[in-house]
């Protein structure tokens, strides 16, 4: 049952890593912390990583933005789009940042800009990438913070961080991403840091904005059950490789990789498990 | 808002208060007779005890502590023991001297500080970092009165180009007058700047590490944009508040400074009361020196807290 | 923490700078009369105001005594007042600071006032007026020195044991019933040495300029015993015929000033536990 | 099985602004029972517990272990009290004072209830870290030097060395990976049935409490909202929140069925 149906799409996937392999120098040899990792992301698509801490899900991730710390040797290559990452020049990279591809980080409250407005903040992409004015991309930036659901947006975008409560400081993250209908946001394990009631409202977000706009989504997670709610195709890694991947359905009805039936094994559940047939 | 400044002056009435009863109570307890440097070791019995009636110097502190701060509160600051001269006019008169010397070292010391600390945290772990820590350590570990040595051996008795000391008014002389004033300023704000270069990078530093700085960088930010939009505000607050602090401590050197330059001001006024041991004019001067201190650490925290819309905030709520 | 691998000199590189500089200043101090070729005190009319010769290394004063000789001497002066009045701040300091963070409350309100208020003087002012009131001598200065260090080291001792008591290790302490004191002296007092022992090296540079401040007042040692401050006085009145006595005493504080700020920095990175790899 | 172990009765702790932490909380734990309490953050699960354990002090009502007020306790009563009673933090990075060996860590609870010898003390530390699966070179070593997982066996180790009869527990498995949480929490469950403890477990985690709770408290906003078995808790909760709560929770196994659970020898 394992055939990528969504291999049978047209045209090409949105994101496509290739041999990834993220290297940090020590004094004696090196520390390899992403190991020869190849994933896709299609069109439309949420694709979850899963790992424990230290399986490199996060390095691949960043390796994606070219937000790696300075020592990470990198190689393989990875294109969004027509264009190779890995070899564009910083400030082309830049221009494509929060542009064609934007990052939600895990702690908004620390991710946002204390001494600055929600609003200013919310825009600044289009100040970056479009020349707005910061006037103009404020009052865009109350577009896109009603389209996450903050109510009363005009008040909104004149406060500062700080008046916002954490999960609505995770929706102004959002809007921030999609400023400028990005083909690509990568999100870091972002409902980690939330209680779960909201973390279930984020989620949903997060599906409604990809079934409105058709945005792909790489998803970042140590969270089994955040997989299963949200994501089309896991990738499951351990110790900086991708021991398995399938459509999520496959993953958790039928996992092959040890790690992974050990994953599950593990993950505690509020329905409890059938007796061994 | 309001609420506020209002909150920050209380305290600063308070700390003021606070530091006079401490200066009066330490300079009142001194050892050395008051008397007998006024009149002479040889002065009598008998006239030591008219001087010590006379001046109020045989009643119970609380009592003298009480009337002078009284008379103060007037405008009276007394007189001095060795030449009768009324402290409060000879004080004013140096006041803005002194003013002026710590507004220049001030200015100084940040013109220095701010950028090449800023320059060093973005530049972190580089040459330029290197050199400029490197540049703070030398500077720090160079005494500002050996540095005023110095200055005076190549400016004044070498190249000739500036007066060894004394001081014009502004008003009177221009030139002259920041001639006289530039080694005094850059003894006292050259050395300050050590420390503040540190501070300022290590704020910095700590802005630069933040998530929403990584937030700015993943946006596309420019370098440039992410020091001047995202950092230097956020940079700023922790730094005024401590560069304050910490210049406010350097600054009793003011008392050396004026001292090697001639500069009729309050710090040399405290060495005179000092070595004459004339109490009315070491309390006025010491007074007035922690009241600059007390109004830069003031002025300076206000800044900083405009800078914090989450005190702003707080302070209101 | 020299690894297995063998020492890492250049993470240790500062502290030995700053070490040397400080093991030739102390090495002076302590070995003087061995050390300097001439007595401090040693009158010469007939060779007063020399150049430096062979015979004397760094010139001869007004008097005619050894510069060199006298710069030795005062570095003993410099050196026994540094440590007793860091002695003085740095036990004050340590025990107001930690007594007033583990009480808190009233206890903490009373005592830190009373250190900002102490800190709000200048602190050349604060020890020149100590000075005044206690009386000019040796011993009053490192007294007056001391107290300017107080309220420094009590505002670090109550930052760190603040930073330790938020640790989950002092509530686990209370829990089995550990007493105050134990408390204090076994968990917490070993967690909060390292930054003293840097603010003290850092101190210990700063009680170097403050007495060679009073003694250039003439509030610290009294001539004839030389000391750094009262020979640069001294000299100031000669600078124009002789500029090497102001010269080699300021160069004397310059090298122990620096000394003991490189061994704070050094000291600093070392036991920055984020310098650690 | 029924005796009452612990009892909060009308337990508040107000702060400064007038919010109740903890508001008018009312429950007992049995003998031998575990009772989880679940709640998102600022509902006062971990004020609630940690004024059982006498670390902060509630603004009324009162806390009894044995029939014994915990905090009028004092002398003897009070070292008894503290004697039967040992917890399990949540950090299991700030949770051991860095500068003492493991051996140091374990020893200090003995000491201060002068327990036992040298030569006993360090026979009883050894066992106690069999126990807990660590080997007896463990003593040496220092927190730094251990993982996650060993730290919060270690944990587990100072609060049983006491051979108390109640473990507090607070989030001891958050900080943790799910393949090394599952581990702690067998390691919790078999030591807890193998003493027959009594215990408390707070966490965040609905799923986690489903594991070691046999009776569920779920709070919110300071206040208990409902309590029961842990089963009856959960598939049949009489309150709206704690059925939003379970509902809110993204657990694989509501859409796909749950694997048998590996026999971990590990």
């Amino acid at each position: 049952m394992d055939i990528r149906s969504r291999a049978l799409q047209d045209g090409r996937p949105t994101l496509s890593i290739r041999d990834l392999t993220v290297d940090f120098p020590k004094r004696d040899g090196a520390f390899r912390a992403v190991d020869g990792v190849s994933l896709d992301v299609w069109p439309g698509e949420i694709v979850g990583v899963i790992g424990e801490s230290g399986s490199g899900k996060t390095m691949t991730a960043l390796s994606t933005l070219r937000m790696l710390p300075k020592r990470a040797v990198v190689s393989g290559s990875i294109e969004l789009g027509q264009r190779r990452i890995l070899d564009l020049s910083p400030a082309d990279m830049r221009k494509l940042r929060g542009d064609r591809l934007s990052f939600i980080p895990q702690d908004a409250m620390r991710a946002l800009n204390p001494t600055m407005r929600i609003g200013r903040q919310v825009g600044e992409p289009l100040v970056l990438h479009r020349n707005l004015s910061f006037k103009a991309a404020v009052s865009r930036a109350v577009d896109l913070l009603r389209a996450v659901h903050v109510r009363e947006p005009e008040r909104r975008v004149e406060d500062y961080p700080h008046g916002f409560s954490g999960g609505m400081q995770q929706r102004a993250m959002i809007a921030m991403g999609l400023a400028l209908e990005p083909e690509l946001i990568i999100a870091d394990e972002p409902t980690t840091a939330l209680d779960v009631t909201v973390q279930a409202q984020v989620l949903k977000l997060l599906k409604e904005i990809r079934d409105r706009e058709a945005t792909s989504i790489l998803f970042i997670t140590h969270d089994l059950g955040v997989v299963a709610e949200l994501c089309d195709w896991v990738y499951v890694m351990y110790r900086g490789r991708i021991v398995e991947q399938g459509s999520v359905e496959r993953i958790f009805m039928d996992p092959r990789d040890d790690y992974t039936k050990m994953l599950l094994a593990s993950t505690p559940t509020l329905f409890p498990r059938e007796a061994a047939i | 808002m309001i609420r506020l400044v209002l909150t920050r002056l209380a305290g600063f009435v308070l700390t003021l208060f606070a530091a006079s009863v401490v200066l009066f109570v330490t300079i009142n307890v001194l050892p050395g007779s008051a008397a007998k440097s006024a009149l002479g070791i040889h002065a009598t019995a008998q006239a030591i005890q008219r001087f010590e009636a006379q001046h109020g110097l045989d009643r119970p502190l609380l009592v003298q502590y009480a009337e002078w701060l009284g008379r103060i509160l007037q405008g009276d600051f007394g007189t001095s023991f060795q030449n009768g001269v009324a402290v409060g006019p000879e004080l004013l008169k140096r006041l803005p001297v002194t003013l002026e010397l710590a507004t220049f070292a001030f200015i100084i010391a940040n013109l220095i500080a701010i950028p090449l600390g800023a320059w060093a945290a973005r530049r972190h772990q580089k040459g330029a970092d290197r050199s400029i820590t490197f540049l703070a350590t030398i500077l720090g570990a160079i005494p500002n009165f050996w540095l005023a040595t110095l200055l005076v051996l190549v400016f004044t008795l070498t190249l000739r180009w500036l007066p060894p000391g004394g001081f014009t008014p502004f008003t009177a002389n221009p030139m002259m007058n920041l001639k006289q004033m530039i080694m005094p300023a850059l003894s006292l704000g050259v050395v300050s700047s050590a420390l503040l270069i540190r501070i300022m990078r290590a704020s910095m530093l700590e802005v630069l590490s933040t998530d929403y700085v990584r937030t700015a960088e993943a946006k596309g930010a420019s370098s440039r944009t992410i020091v001047f939009r995202h950092s230097m505000r956020n940079a700023f607050i922790p730094y005024l508040n401590v560069a304050a602090v910490e210049f406010g401590f350097l600054f009793g050197s003011v008392v050396v400074i004026e001292d090697i330059f001639l500069l009729p001001g309050v710090g040399s006024f405290v060495l005179v009361g000092i070595i004459n041991r004339d109490y009315p004019v070491l309390l006025a001067g010491a007074l007035a020196i922690t009241l600059f201190v007390l109004t830069l650490n003031l002025v300076v925290d206000l800044i900083a807290s405009l800078l914090d819309p989450r005190q702003v905030k707080a302070r209101n709520a | 923490m020299a690894t297995a691998a063998g020492f890492d000199f250049r993470r240790w590189r500062l502290v030995l700078l700053g070490g040397l500089l400080v093991g030739i200043v102390l090495f002076a101090a302590i070995f003087a009369p061995w050390v300097a070729p001439y007595s401090p005190f040693d009158l010469d009319v007939a060779k007063m105001l020399q150049g430096p010769s062979a015979a004397h290394w760094l010139g001869t004063d007004e008097l005619g005594r050894d510069v060199l000789s006298r710069a030795i001497y005062a570095a003993r002066i410099s050196m026994q007042v540094a440590l007793l009045a860091v002695t003085v701040g740095l036990v004050g300091g340590t025990l107001i600071g930690m007594t007033a963070a583990y009480f808190g409350g009233l206890v903490e309100q009373a005592l830190m006032r009373a250190m900002d208020l102490l800190f709000s003087f200048p602190a050349i002012l604060l020890a020149v007026v100590l000075m005044a009131s206690l009386g000019t001598s040796v011993l009053n200065a490192m007294i007056a020195i001391g107290i300017v260090f107080i309220p420094g080291f009590s505002r670090l001792a109550r930052a760190s044991t603040q930073a330790v008591l938020r640790q989950q290790y002092i509530e686990a302490a209370r829990s089995i019933g550990m007493s105050d004191i134990r408390i204090i002296f076994r968990e917490i007092l070993p967690n909060i040495t390292a930054p003293l022992m840097v603010e003290a090296a850092v101190a210990f540079a700063y009680a170097v300029l403050l007495e060679s401040a009073l003694s250039f007042l003439g509030l610290g040692a009294q001539p004839p015993d030389p000391s750094w401050g009262n020979m640069l006085s001294t000299g100031r009145g000669f600078m124009a015929q002789a500029p090497w006595l102001s010269i080699v005493p300021g160069m004397a504080m310059f090298i122990c000033v620096l000394g003991f700020n490189l061994l704070g920095d050094g000291l600093r990175d070392v036991t920055d536990p984020h310098m650690r790899e | 099985m029924s005796d009452t172990v612990i009892q909060i009765a009308g337990v508040t702790k107000s702060f400064l602004r007038g919010v109740n932490a903890v508001d008018d909380v009312t429950l007992s734990v049995a003998r031998g029972e575990t009772l989880g309490i679940v709640g998102e953050s600022g509902s006062g699960k971990s004020t609630l517990l940690r004024m059982i354990l006498r670390l902060i002090r509630p603004s009324a009502g009162s806390i009894t272990l044995d029939g014994r007020d915990v905090w009028a306790a004092s002398g003897r009563d009070l070292k008894q009290a503290r004697r039967q009673m040992q917890a399990v933090f949540q950090d299991p990075a700030s949770s051991f004072n860095p500068r003492q060996s493991i051996g140091a860590i374990l020893a200090a609870p003995l000491e201060v209830h002068g327990i036992g010898d040298r030569a006993s003390r360090a026979r009883r530390i050894g066992e106690t870290l069999e126990r807990v699966g660590l080997p007896a070179t463990t003593v040496s070593r220092y927190p730094h030097q251990l993982s996650g997982g060993q730290r919060q066996r270690v944990a587990i180790a100072r609060a049983v060395i006491m051979r108390p009869a109640v473990v507090l527990a607070d989030e001891p498995t958050s900080a943790l990976d799910v393949s090394v949480q599952a581990q702690v929490l067998k390691l919790f469950r078999e030591i807890k049935d193998e003493l027959g403890l009594t215990s408390v477990f707070v966490s965040h985690n609905l799923a986690v409490i489903r594991e070691v709770s046999d009776r569920v408290a779920v709070m919110r906003h300071g206040k208990l909202i409902e309590i029961g078995t842990a089963e009856r808790v959960f598939t049949a909760p009489e309150s709206d929140y704690t059925r939003a709560l379970i509902d809110a929770v993204p657990d694989p196994f509501r859409r796909f069925r749950a694997p048998v659970e590996l026999e971990s020898g590990s």
